[in-house]
């Protein structure tokens, strides 16, 4: 995993060395050098100060399917660099590490699932995987995804990790954001509910577009969820942000989302909408 | 001496012409017309060789056609509606009903302003999350009332402010695009100016998407990508280039279905035209549309963004 | 007309005494006595201090249908006194001074009309009637002027004039909210359009009803909108209101109307309204 | 001495019995049997010597059933959807979906509190412009997934305050019954405890409105009534007598489809008998609504409240 470290807030990163993965890393909220394997038992939560370190899509999948149920479905056909874009790095270039250092296809990983015995379709965003934009790639798994869960009638879970579009693919990205509603569309169509939690982060257009219209919207007790980054608002407002700005509880007070909860009840909660949400059971 | 200021001295020296024919009661009619020959091939130039930075500085001029004088000058009449019905009214996006051809549509537009104090109001078309909930109650009207929907951009984005956080900002996008697919009649989009980002598609999933010729539509703004992706703002031009954001572009791209011209010289400099050929376009396609029957329409419309960048796709 | 004032704020009404009409009468807002044709002339608006004497239902048709245009529904067969209320009086007493009173068979006078020709169902409620409270009669009219409207697909034009729900009718008089509403859904599945012009004062049942759901709303200046009474608010609550509180203006800078226009410009704003909502023209 | 201070007095001898033979390891249980057997007589005749004043003292116990504990205990589960996702989120009016009988259905509540902190959070059941537009957005959740809906209201009525007046509170309660009134699927709403005015008849506009045997809805508090009719708040036993708001007297109206029977005493002294009730008879009125179509469903919805009062009408 590259280092990544994000100085808008307190929320962490694993920091890394080469591999195989260091024995240590540190928490940045705390300065803590936590052993690797005591901060995965504890769900990558700073066992010192409770700070929220992210999951990659794996873990993440890891921690709310059922034991060995996750089904991966096959990378979709798209346009790679569809606009031959190149700044610093040419884009396929970064594309191509981004896949090495993660070892996903995009920023979203999807399959078929069981939570707590329910068939879902479940996808998990990766932010490692530039910035966990939303670029055509990202566009198509989630549309394949939700339009499968419609045809097979199975709930859709989607975890958001992004920092907004895939900016690299210049306009292709943004009109992802209508395909995704399109698929979600579909998904209202056939009556299948969608449940979406967000985690850190959650913001720009993945928030603007398939992350604020779920039938459920779960956040985790460590998200960041928002429109605009932090800075952006302060440098075109002027304003002052208020303390707690954009966290999982000022969404909450604000009516965004119907449930914050900690990393460790995720699963307990998401399989209790589930468990309602479904037919039978 | 760049083209444009070759432009500005020739139309200083056919203005002094035309006073100095005025005052003097002179006949310098065929100086004139040589004159301004010369200036209109200049304006051919200037906008044919814009680089896409030079295309984004036009598109952000202040006297761009759009808002409510622009929709004004497009229909035949405007019936304005405000309000979010829960909050406040927003001055940067509006719209109501009107008049189009004769024929009933709904509209929505950014409102830029263009004296000072109006672009303060307007916040330079940066709509806010009371906006975006506007306009999803207009579009719901008009599925009610079965009017074809008109959306004409023109906004560097939403507006990035804690208020429209604490309102929701990032969920009133998506509910005015997902409004937008469910439409039951035929849907127009207009990118006139600037279409940034969440802000413009908010507004732009649309059966049909129509650009002037000088207006850009993009993902972030080359400033914004610049100082991301190279770490630095001066690199905006290059990231104007590279974003692919000119209606040209984005028409190649297979997301813009016509690209309008402008009058030589961009829509500024003479709106009379640039409405009509606006209107003329937008008559065209809801005439088109209106031909489909609804199952027709939003199966199209689906299979139009469901397939964007896929293998498959047009582009 | 009988004497009616309400203290909440500046808008006042026609001072009376026997028929025939008094040649003069006094403007609360300022005390100026007031020359009845003078203040017929002005439609109603103090000539001194500009503020809004209330319109009978006769009075605002006149003002806003074209000459002669207008023709009246007849009357609707409902239960009278369906509780058989008393308090101070007997409710069919109430009933039946109000319609001597007011020469009205209920609060709201409906019809067909037309405004700068285009045929409207047009219906305007009286508040000298009960308040311009709505009971089952109300009601009753209300539904009919709809539906008929749907069946004609003529736009529908309600000026709500109204203190809430008619008491002495108790539940039936707020299950015609639902009434209401459920014709005004019959308006909207026949893709009819229906304006609202909210006028002093729009209250209680009736603006949390047929009055807050119009496609076009628009606020005549001197309106009072708001669903409690600022009583009931100081009250339960002991906030202290703010200035313009519940006002035309209050309403439009908190995102509920359309537009704000003084008397003297409503029909002219109506026409406007209507000729863009109704087809050719 | 009234009925009820005889009954507190029984019950109060029953208690001593009680303690006594547990204490001293008598059996008292014939001495007792008779003593119960009193006991419920005396409730019984106290509900039914109930005057409509009574009747509203009752249905405003905090310990009346009503709110979270009460849809919990209705439900085989239930999970709770918060948020108006424009401003925020009211206690006072909650919802979400649930299970019932192995069904799902959506249901809505008012939110009363018991303890003195959750009554002044929850603002004694009145919902404020937030907890409408999230009924609002429960229903269309609803409305997407094909969930029949389910309301349980107990409220002295809508909030009314500075902020609730800002937010539109008003037109949030008429999109509510507009909503109800176009729901895809069955709906039922059990009024509970008080069914305050507008604030109850926004949750009311349904296939099916129950009552709970000494629950009470009506246009206005009788307080209320009296002051304004009678000038004297003191009028208002009198004032509930008029205003019908018992609910055999709006079964007799026609209003209320079923008067639910409460155990003697009263819902409080028995809330599992209570929740036994309701639910036989939410599940009865679903599934008698289940066997209609959707045109059908609506088409009678429709006439239902076309025709409240008028002369042709059942009451
Ligand atoms: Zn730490
Ligand atoms: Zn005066």
């Amino acid at each position: 995993m590259p280092i990544r470290r994000d100085k808008r807030d307190r929320y962490v990163e694993v920091e890394v060395g080469v591999p195989p993965e260091p024995l240590w890393v540190r928490c940045e909220a705390c300065g803590e050098l936590v052993f690797r394997r005591k901060l995965q038992e504890n769900q990558y939560i700073c066992p010192r100060c409770g700070a929220y370190f992210f999951l990659s899509a794996r873990e993440r999948i890891a921690s709310l399917a059922d034991p060995d149920s996750f089904q991966e479905f096959s990378t979709p056909s798209i346009c790679e660099d569809p606009l031959g874009f190149s700044d610093q790095l040419p884009y396929k270039e970064r594309v191509h590490r981004a896949r090495q250092e993660t070892g996903l296809f995009e920023a979203v990983l999807a399959g078929s699932a069981r939570i707590g015995g329910i068939p879902v379709i479940l996808a998990a965003m990766d932010f490692r995987f530039i910035g966990g934009s939303m670029g055509v790639g990202v566009g198509e798994i989630l549309r394949t995804a939700m339009e499968l869960a419609a045809q097979e009638r199975k709930p859709f879970v989607l975890v958001v990790s992004s920092g907004g579009a895939r900016v690299q693919e210049g306009v292709l990205s943004l009109l992802q954001m209508v395909k995704v509603v399109a698929a979600r569309e579909a998904l209202a169509q056939a009556a299948v509910p969608y449940i979406a939690i967000l985690t850190y982060p959650s913001t720009g257009g993945v928030l603007a577009s398939i992350g604020s219209i779920a039938d459920v919207t779960i956040a985790e007790e460590g998200a960041l969820i928002g429109f605009a980054g932090p800075r952006v608002i302060e440098q075109t407002t002027g304003e002052r942000l208020p303390p707690g700005f954009q966290t999982a509880k000022f969404a909450q007070e604000h009516g965004m989302v119907d449930a914050v909860v900690p990393r460790a009840k995720l699963r307990e909660e998401l399989l209790r909408a589930l468990s309602v949400l479904v037919e039978g059971g | 001496m760049t083209d444009e200021e070759h432009l500005r001295i020739l139309e200083e020296k056919a203005a002094e012409l035309r006073r100095l024919a005025q005052e003097n009661g002179l006949d310098l009619s065929a100086e004139l017309a040589i004159l301004e020959q010369k200036i209109a091939e200049l304006k051919r130039t200037v906008c044919e060789g814009l680089s896409a930075w030079g295309r984004v500085q036009l598109a952000r001029r202040p006297d761009r056609p759009s808002g409510l004088s622009f929709a004004q000058a497009l229909c035949d009449a405007f019936y304005e509606l405000r309000g979010d019905r829960a909050i406040s009214d927003d001055p940067a996006l509006r719209g109501g009903v009107a008049k189009l051809a004769g024929k009933r549509i709904a509209i929505l537009f950014h409102q830029r302003g263009m004296t000072p104090e109006e672009q303060r109001q307007a916040r330079f078309g940066m709509a806010s999350a009371q906006g975006y909930w506007k306009a999803k109650r207009i579009m719901e009207i008009a599925a009610r009332l079965k009017l074809p929907l008109l959306t004409l951009i023109n906004t560097p984005g939403a507006y990035p402010g804690v208020q429209a956080e604490a309102h929701n900002i990032a969920g009133a996008i998506a509910c005015c695009i997902w409004q937008m697919l469910r439409h039951p009649g035929p849907t127009v989009a207009v990118i006139l100016g600037e279409g940034g980002s969440g802000g413009a598609v908010a507004l732009a999933a649309a059966d049909r998407v129509l650009m002037l010729e000088n207006a850009t539509y993009s993902v972030i703004s080359p400033e914004g990508a610049a100082s991301i992706l190279w770490k630095d703002a001066k690199f905006a031009p290059q990231a104007a280039e590279n974003l692919k954001l000119t209606a040209r572009d984005l028409w190649a791209l297979g997301v813009v279905d016509e690209v309008i011209p402008e009058p030589p010289g961009g829509a500024h400099t003479d709106l009379q035209k640039t409405v009509a050929a606006v209107r003329e376009a937008v008559i065209h396609h809801f005439s088109e549309l209106s031909r489909l029957s609804l199952d027709e329409l939003l199966r199209l419309r689906y299979n139009r963004y469901r397939h964007v960048g896929s293998a498959g796709a047009p582009n």
